[in-house]
């Protein structure tokens, strides 16, 4: 948490731990991110878990007439939210690597992510 | 064939209402006769007409309430939409409020259920 | 008895506990968040090559193609709704919630 | 499924596979097999995995202000459903015996309720 | 301190209610100000006013209710609120539909906040 | 930080999860379906005894009585509502859900 020109900015961690489509929480999950990316604060979002499989390329939900969110990732960029972290163990163990996710991310340790996790104010599990 | 479809979670939040929709198209083109949908637990929040999908997405009450208008039996078990606050005021069309006994009944029946839920 | 899992195996424990109880030549078909069972690649790959050696296994077509997945196990014969509905007509249904 | 005076009787069995309390599933798969009780067909129900815990002895949700139920279990042998499975592996994993139990239960193993789920007519996981 | 609420279940079919519930009973008592419930995903469902809980059992719906009349601001997000069926028609008394953003602001401004979900 | 795991451990990964990430000397509360993690003669026991010699592992004493449970870890303090509070007042929240 920090201050600036008398705004409080604050560390803001949403956890994207659960695989996308199954359940809304991954889609309602977003929504929450680009919203906040609104009000100026540090935002990042790491994805653990099964979470890793929301950022998979070629995912169309057409013939299941659900409507698709997963480009919704691509634009996070164009709304500041750059600091998006990947389990590197979530992906091992799901036999993905980086070239499978549709956006650019940074693919790190459990241990580093614990370790941001760490120093946030707020962390919200999607 | 006579099929009985269980659905125990609400539209939406779950994917279940969307496959067990799916299925009975699917199950209707092949000249299946869906006798019953039940909506149980939370699967009774499918049957509220107060909704406002996106523009762009499914609207899934809707669906409900076509399929009803088709012949379906779209039922709602009483007791679980009390606890949901869903009632006759706010159900959507060609739906039933009705005993869980009911579906025992299509159990019976209907040569086949299918459940779709969490 | 066809036995439908839409659970994602990583998080819930519909698979294993389903294998448990399962008879040889039931089927299986993996649905919704149980499509990452069949995903090439994974850590669940041994259990459903075993699986496949006593059980028709079956996937989702239009739930693999949501999910992006592009490497479904050989062993896995993939399905669409009306697939579903013809494994409905030829057993009972149970449903590993 | 057999038929008995004009009557079908169907093979029905409850699969109770969840904790109590934490989501309201076995609460109402409880109501659910007791309504079906009055139509005369042949019920079981099998608790496996964290469906045993719901057969607990002492649990009190009196602190919690939340309506127990786990008394109920003990009203269906009045309801005529003697049929209670219990798995001895999910026992087993959660250190459990059937001492722990509320109400007598039959102790078996995975591939006889397999066996015993193969026949059936209608299976409803609650 | 000032502490906010996140509520990601309904009522009934998840703890979660009643967990957040018991919390906040529990930190008033201790002194803090719980400045808002926000109900987002399925926890919209606890805005709802059609329900008949049975009569020996808590009703959750009319918890929060209360909880707004003392003060506490009930907030149900209006995107989840519309894809679920809650809308103003159908509102407890003293909760407001309002927008995600509001999460955020709490977030900002509380000294905590504490998500109950699934 | 104050870790809270209200899912069982039986169905849930939230526990396995949440013990990758958590650092050295935070606290963690089990509520709800997370507190048969504690129940002791289960499979658990070994990981939340482990987790024990770093982290204060709290367990919340009305989710323990609904459900039963007589013998909780001797390593989990067993606190109420109250204490729950006292915990956030120390500490930022982050719910494993």
């Amino acid at each position: 948490m920090r201050e600036e020109d008398g705004e409080i900015i604050k560390d803001f961690m949403y956890v994207m731990r659960r695989a996308p489509h199954g359940t809304i929480y991954t889609y309602e999950g977003l929504e929450m991110v680009l919203i906040s990316a609104a009000f100026d604060q540090d935002i990042s979002i790491a994805f653990i878990d099964d979470g890793v499989y929301s950022l998979l390329k070629d995912q169309d939900t057409e013939d299941l007439q659900i409507k698709g969110f997963v480009k919704t990732f691509k634009a996070l960029d164009g709304y500041d939210v750059e600091k998006l972290y990947v389990d590197r163990q979530s992906l091992e163990e799901r036999g993905l690597s980086e070239d499978d996710l549709i956006v650019d991310v940074e693919v790190l340790e459990s241990a580093e992510i614990g370790k941001l996790m760490a120093k946030q104010d707020v962390v919200i599990h999607n | 064939m006579k099929i009985g479809i269980l659905l125990k979670e609400g539209p939406y939040n779950h994917q279940a209402a969307d496959s067990a929709y799916q299925f009975i198209q699917a199950a209707r083109k092949r000249g299946h006769e869906i006798e019953s949908v039940f909506f149980y637990n939370d699967g009774v929040n499918n049957a509220a007409n107060k909704a406002e999908p996106p523009q762009d997405d499914r609207n899934i009450y809707q669906r409900w309430s076509d399929l009803g208008a088709e012949g379906v039996n779209i039922l709602v078990c009483v007791a679980a939409a009390k606890r949901r606050s869903i009632n006759e005021e706010i159900l959507i069309e060609n739906a039933t409020i009705t005993g869980l006994g009911q579906l025992t009944d299509i159990a019976i029946r209907a040569d086949r259920l299918v459940t779709f839920g969490d | 008895m066809l036995h439908t899992i839409n659970q994602s195996p990583f998080r819930g424990d519909s698979l294993t506990s389903c294998i448990r109880f399962i008879q040889a030549d039931d089927p299986i078909l993996f649905m919704e968040d149980g499509i990452y069972a069949v995903q090439h690649g994974n850590k669940f790959n041994e259990i459903i090559s075993n699986l496949s050696k006593t059980n028709p296994i079956y996937a989702l077509s239009p739930d693999i193609k949501a999910r992006g997945i592009q490497n479904v196990l050989a062993e896995v014969k993939q399905i669409d709704y009306d697939g579903f509905v013809e494994l409905v007509e030829n057993h009972q249904v149970n449903s590993w919630l």
